[in-house]
């Protein structure tokens, strides 16, 4: 197995000497690598291992291993980090779907997982578990705060998601806060590349506005074709299909389009500008929101290492339930069933120089947290 | 007179603009050797294939044993007691010869969907198989896989086959092909004794064979029977000797 | 079966019980859930092997049962959790045996008519009609809301087996290990049956088994049938192990994995399946391990077993085969 | 619903249709001419997609990368055929489906290797964005109708050259008897590399159209790939004609499907249920179809080889 000695380097050993070092600390992560998905993973994985290193702390050791977005795998592979690797933490999932296979179990096998990314509403409501932080968001969030924002432009929206469990949640959580009317409300093939024939319906269908959840190739794939075929309909989106990873595969076609996300480069706090800042020094690209919760996940981690033993599972998870730490997000608090409490903005995509990028445009929520919270008996 | 055994009227198949039977009728009756000669391209092969259900004619019918059978499969027709044998291959190229017999019994049987008993050591199975393959004079070569046989044995192999099926009408598609003279003649004898147990349609080039043991010959050009008699009336048919023979009229 | 492929098997069969014991001794519990995954996707693939070594039949479609058999596992489990009747007023259950049984009669009732199609065809026809029905079974699994669409279903707990711990690794081991084993011993005595005798011959040469009264369509129907039913109860123990079922399961890299444990290990050979689903389970796991460009490496042996070890793992340690 | 919507979903699904042609033609190609079944197909598209992107960000225009679409996925697909390929002639189905499914992990890392894991932009040329009007008061978009234009012309080109050209009487010599075109003292081999490489550039051709309509990333070839797959199956496998008739079927029924079925059912069941259920029955349509199709005609509509 691949294992990353985190700062494992001897300066930075010496350099930390004197400062009382905490325990070992093994934590394994899970995340998509190989296949269309990975470049979530790869930026994921990025972002948490220069934390790791950027913290000094050579105590640390991450176990990384490719789930190639496929649940039954990251189901081994969780299974062999408790059981064989006998890691005290985990993380590092991207997809939903995966989530399911894999916390559920983990968590039951009393390892700690903080979700960088996905966070279905199975977990954030009467399947919370006291093991379980999510580190992102639950997944309506983005769509509510699209919903809650469209409120101010649109009455007619015309709204579309892939058939799965994802998409369901997002249009009824986009549903939960838009007030106007519904001009269509359509359902798309998981894997759709060609979107010709709902366009042609989104035309026909008087709609002032369009919104979409369509994540990776999905999105990139609708979106250019959309621009392609001289709809002048605006389109309003949750952050992951305007995200840095996808934005210069979908070019100019995305200019201008309002999305909603919990962060954006140009989130004006300290942690922030250090973060941005060394993600690209080191990687030598811009981060996506996935590399910013991901971010996020390793300095909570960090900074509840400090207060408590990971060995002792109470005070390790109020240490976490504090949420003690900088995040490039500003405000971050955990609710009750340990998902955030956080503001959630809307931005648009401009052009800076070159380079398509986001730009914070309004606040849709201060301070959400999420409908399920009430359901989780915590 | 008796009801034939296998009764064929007014066959017709075609391909595409290719008239390959083109309402052919014979009979078979019990206790003959019936010859189908014809030369080349007469279509012998399309018309076995109807008979035996490997194909499906265009029109006409087929009885056998008083039952139409003109709508029914291969294997349907094989249960009801009609052997074929193949000019080429042999019935698993990788099961030895004794397996192949083996396969037969169990059809005759019926017993296919038996699961879990091993046939190897089945006597119900290798006893009458060993019996067929003795009788055509390959019980030395039982263990050799088909494929491994050669060709005159091959030969022997598919009447062993045939014979296990216990049929009520064989249908022999060139059993002479590619033997030498030895084995011609063997096999000749034997066919002249199997005629007892099962009337014999038999298709075959080897024009010694055919009147040494015809009762009766037909004969095909283009499609159509010209000609059905004994073999004398057949040698000395003027349209016959025109139409397959070459023989000026 | 050569003395030598004789020895490999031996070998093989004692391999698994004994890395499992060996975990099991040294607190390694990650290596039985490893050697317990071997023995489900052996199983199913020995189901896969019926249709595909003995009949000749190159399914693209396994993973449909395969999923199928998980769907019951996970879908009687969640009803007996949620004490709710899952159909005609019949209670759910978390026992294993009936969720086995029911998973092998469903996956039964379900090859039937796919099977009647399908076996019309042949060839490459036969291969895309195969995949196209469980494409259908794919899409309608993530697109039907009611257990969790592509999100997939979760088993609050392992299903149980009476007087057995499954919860534990080993116990459930030993449970999937007898079942592997079982499954061993069914295909030996079919391929050396009656039926498995006009099977082979099926593929050998269709049109002579016909010509002495044995329907080949028949045979081969029967022979995907019990194919079948053997992977679907592979798939409700798959869904077991992991406590979890998905329409991964159901995908067509799912067919396209059991056709590749079948190969490895090497084609119509009684522990082809065996061989190929440990090499192909210890390649996931050590070249995972190793890179994230593991997938390119497996290609690479895929393709070498092609062109150099045509027999697969077996073919190479135990030789040509023999047949008697 | 209108009629200049009807008419606008009408262009749609024959240009789906059009798109799974331009995939499914050489691969039916293929197939009629060596019996080969090639899995990697999907990832010649790929490679078709990918060099177009990097040639059109590179230079700037789009027709450059369109040509190196073209070298670069035929330049893949002789190499493929002489490495490997070529060595598949004579086995299995089986052996076929192993070793081409290797091909596509092989392929499918090996660009995330060279291209990393994001996905690469590539827009439609200048010349060919904006919409034209439709009758009724419609538009449809100029570059849709552009690859109609490209997929008959490829039909057209495909039937002279097989029909009228001294490569096409080689290549349906080769579909009816192999040794009768080696005794002839045709070099059998080379054809069968330029066969494998022309159906790899009418790959790349379609990745590279299609990756301006959709995202250029690893993976992009496996959905493309089965769905050529039903279409050559439907049509008759080794039929040009048939994977015309199949691609064009296929294409009408899916977006038809996805676009009617929710409608119709709506008119039977709440609205709130009717979309879910409607597009799951969408995206189960078109196998649906080929089942049916090859229940009823075992060897597709109009089979060159049985």
């Amino acid at each position: 197995m691949r294992k990353f000695l985190a700062g494992g380097v001897a300066a930075l050993a010496l350099m930390t000497a004197g400062i009382a070092q905490a325990e070992p600390v093994k934590i394994g992560v899970i995340t998509t690598l190989s296949g269309g998905g990975a470049g979530l993973g790869v930026d994921m994985r990025d972002a948490f291992q220069l934390a790791i290193k950027q913290s000094g702390n050579s105590e640390i050791e991450l176990v990384v291993e490719d789930d190639a977005q496929k649940p039954e795998l990251a189901v081994q592979i969780a299974e062999k980090m408790i059981q064989s690797d006998k890691v005290d933490l985990m993380t590092g999932i991207i997809w939903s779907n995966l989530a399911m296979a894999v916390v559920p179990n983990a968590v039951a096998q009393d390892v700690i997982y903080l979700s960088p990314n996905a966070g279905p509403s199975a977990l954030a409501g009467a399947n919370c578990h006291p093991n379980y932080f999510n580190v992102a968001y639950q997944n309506d969030n983005f769509h509510e705060a699209m919903g809650e924002y469209d409120n101010k432009d649109y009455k007619k929206t015309f709204i579309l998601a892939p058939n799965y469990p994802a998409g369901k949640d997002a249009l009824t959580g986009f549903k939960r806060y838009y007030k106007g009317e519904l001009a269509g409300e359509v359902y798309t093939q998981v894997g759709q590349t060609d979107y010709a024939a709902e366009i042609a319906e989104i035309r026909a269908s008087g709609a002032d506005s369009v919104y979409f959840f369509l994540p990776g190739g999905m999105g990139i794939a609708f979106m250019k074709q959309y621009a392609q075929s001289g709809v002048a309909i605006p389109v309003t989106g949750p952050g992951f299909s305007f995200s840095q990873d996808v934005l210069p595969a979908i070019g100019d076609a995305a200019l201008g389009v309002k999305n909603s996300g919990t962060w954006a480069k140009d989130l004006d706090n300290p942690a922030n500008k250090a973060f941005v800042e060394a993600f690209q020094k080191e990687y030598n690209r811009l981060p996506s929101i996935y590399a910013a919760q991901s971010w996020d996940t390793a300095n909570l981690i960090l900074s509840a290492i400090g207060k408590a033993s990971v060995k002792d599972k109470d005070a390790f998870r109020a240490a976490l339930k504090e949420a003690d730490f900088a995040s490039v997000r500003g405000k971050f608090k955990f609710n009750t069933n340990n998902h955030p409490i956080q503001d959630i903005y809307v931005t648009e995509v401009v052009k800076e120089g070159d380079v398509l990028t986001n730009k914070i445009i309004a606040t849709a929520f201060t301070d959400h947290g999420d409908a399920y919270a009430d359901k989780c008996s915590m | 007179m008796v009801e034939p055994v296998l009764d064929v009227k007014g066959l017709e198949k075609s391909f595409g603009a290719l008239k390959a039977t083109n309402g052919a009728s014979l009979d078979l009756r019990p206790g003959e050797i019936h010859a189908l000669i014809g030369p080349n391209g007469a279509g012998k092969s399309t018309l076995i294939n109807q008979i035996s259900g490997a194909l499906a004619p265009d029109a006409g019918s087929i009885r056998f044993l008083g039952t139409d059978i003109t709508m029914l499969d291969t294997a349907r027709r094989a249960r009801m007691g009609l052997a074929r044998t193949f000019q080429i291959s042999s019935l698993a190229q990788e099961f030895s010869a004794l397996r192949n017999v083996m396969l037969a019994v169990q059809a005759r049987q019926g017993t296919s969907l038996r699961f879990f008993r091993p046939v190897a050591s089945d006597v119900s199975l290798t006893e009458p198989a060993m019996r067929m393959l003795s009788r055509v004079g390959l019980a030395d070569r039982a263990n050799v896989p088909a494929a491994a046989l050669s060709h005159g044995e091959r030969r022997q192999l598919e009447i062993a086959v045939a014979l296990a099926m216990e049929p009520k009408a064989f249908l022999l598609d060139e059993p002479m092909a590619g033997m030498g003279p030895e084995g011609s003649k063997a096999l000749t004898g034997f066919l002249d004794g199997l005629r007892r147990e099962a009337p014999i349609l038999l298709v075959e080039h080897d024009m010694d064979a055919v009147f040494a043991l015809a009762d009766r010959v037909s004969v095909l050009v283009y499609g159509r029977i010209i000609a059905t008699g004994s073999v004398s009336e057949i040698r000395n048919d003027p349209e016959v000797r025109r139409a397959y023979l070459g023989e000026p009229a | 079966m050569g003395a030598r492929e004789t020895t490999v098997n031996v070998l093989l069969v004692l391999l698994l019980p004994a890395v499992a014991l060996t975990a099991l001794f040294i607190g390694e519990a990650f290596y039985i859930t490893l050697a317990t995954r071997i023995a489900i996707l052996a199983l199913a693939a020995v189901g896969l092997n019926i249709a595909l070594g003995l009949g000749g039949l190159v399914s693209f479609g396994h993973a449909a049962f395969f999923g199928l058999g998980g769907y019951v596992a996970g879908v009687l489990a969640t009803h007996a959790f949620n004490m709710e009747p899952v159909a005609f007023g019949l209670p759910g259950t978390t026992a294993m045996p009936a969720i086995w049984l029911v998973a092998i009669l469903l996956c039964g009732l379900v090859a039937l008519p796919i099977g009647l199609v399908s076996l019309r065809t042949s060839g490459v026809y036969f291969i895309m009609i195969t995949l196209a029905f469980a494409q259908m079974i794919y899409y309608f699994a993530i697109s039907w809301p009611a257990y969790g669409g592509e999100d997939g279903l979760s088993l609050s707990m392992r299903n149980g087996f009476p007087g057995l711990n499954t919860a534990k690794p080993f116990p459930y081991f030993v449970v999937v290990f007898v079942l592997l084993l079982a499954g061993l011993l069914l295909f030996h005595r079919l391929r050396a049956s009656r039926f498995g005798a006009a099977l082979e011959a099926a593929r050998q040469n269709p049109a002579r088994l016909a010509a002495i009264g044995i329907s080949p369509f028949a045979i081969r129907l029967v022979a995907f049938v019990l194919s079948a039913m053997i992977t679907g109860l592979a798939g409700a123990l798959f869904a077991d192990l992991n406590r979890f079922v998905s329409p991964s399961m159901l995908s067509w890299h799912m067919s396209g994995e059991l056709i590749v444990l079948i190969i490895l290990g090497g084609k119509n050979r009684l522990f082809g399946p065996l061989a190929g689903a440990a090499l192909y389970v210890l390649f996931e796991y050590a070249l995972g391990g190793l890179t994230e460009r593991w997938q390119l490496f497996l290609g690479l042996v895929l393709l070498a077993v092609v062109f150099f070890a045509r027999g697969g793992l077996i073919g190479l340690l135990a030789g040509r085969p023999r047949h008697g | 619903m209108s009629l200049a919507l009807l008419i606008e979903q009408f262009l749609n699904g024959l240009q789906l249709g059009v798109m799974l042609f331009l995939i499914a033609a050489g691969l039916t190609l293929i197939f009629g001419v060596m019996g080969l079944i090639n899995l990697a197909h999907g990832s010649l598209y790929m490679v078709g997609a990918f060099a177009c992107a990097t040639v059109a960000a590179a230079t700037g225009s789009f027709w450059l990368g369109l040509v190196a679409s073209l070298a670069a996925a035929a330049a893949a697909g002789a190499l493929m055929e002489v490495a490997i390929i070529r060595r598949l002639y004579a086995r299995d189905h089986l052996d076929q489906v192993l070793a081409t499914f290797a091909l596509i992990l092989i392929f499918s890392e090996g660009t995330r290797w060279l291209f990393g894991s994001f996905p690469l932009y590539l827009d439609i040329p200048p010349l060919l964005q904006g919409a034209v009007a439709l009758p009724g008061g419609g538009q449809y978009p100029l570059y849709r109708l552009a690859i109609i234009g490209v997929g008959v012309i490829v039909a057209i080109g495909l039937y002279l050259l097989i029909g009228r050209t001294r490569l096409g009487m080689r290549i349906r010599a080769g579909e009816s008897d192999r040794e009768m075109i080696a005794a002839l003292g045709i070099d059998i081999r080379s054809l069968y590399t330029i066969v494998f490489a022309f159906g790899a550039a009418l790959a790349g051709l379609a990745g590279a159209l299609v990756g301006a309509l959709q995202s250029v990333q690893v993976g992009m070839g496996e959905p493309a790939l089965i769905l050529a797959f039903v279409v050559i199956v439907i049509g008759g496998i080794g039929s040009i004609k048939g994977a015309l008739i199949g691609a064009i079927l296929v294409g009408l029924v899916d977006t038809m499907g996805r676009f009617l079925l929710p409608k119709a059912l709506a008119l039977m069941m709440p609205a709130t249920q009717a979309g879910p259920v409607g597009a799951a029955l969408a995206s189960m349509l078109i196998y649906i179809v080929m089942a049916l199709i090859l229940a009823f005609r075992p060897s597709g509509l109009f089979s060159a080889r049985t």
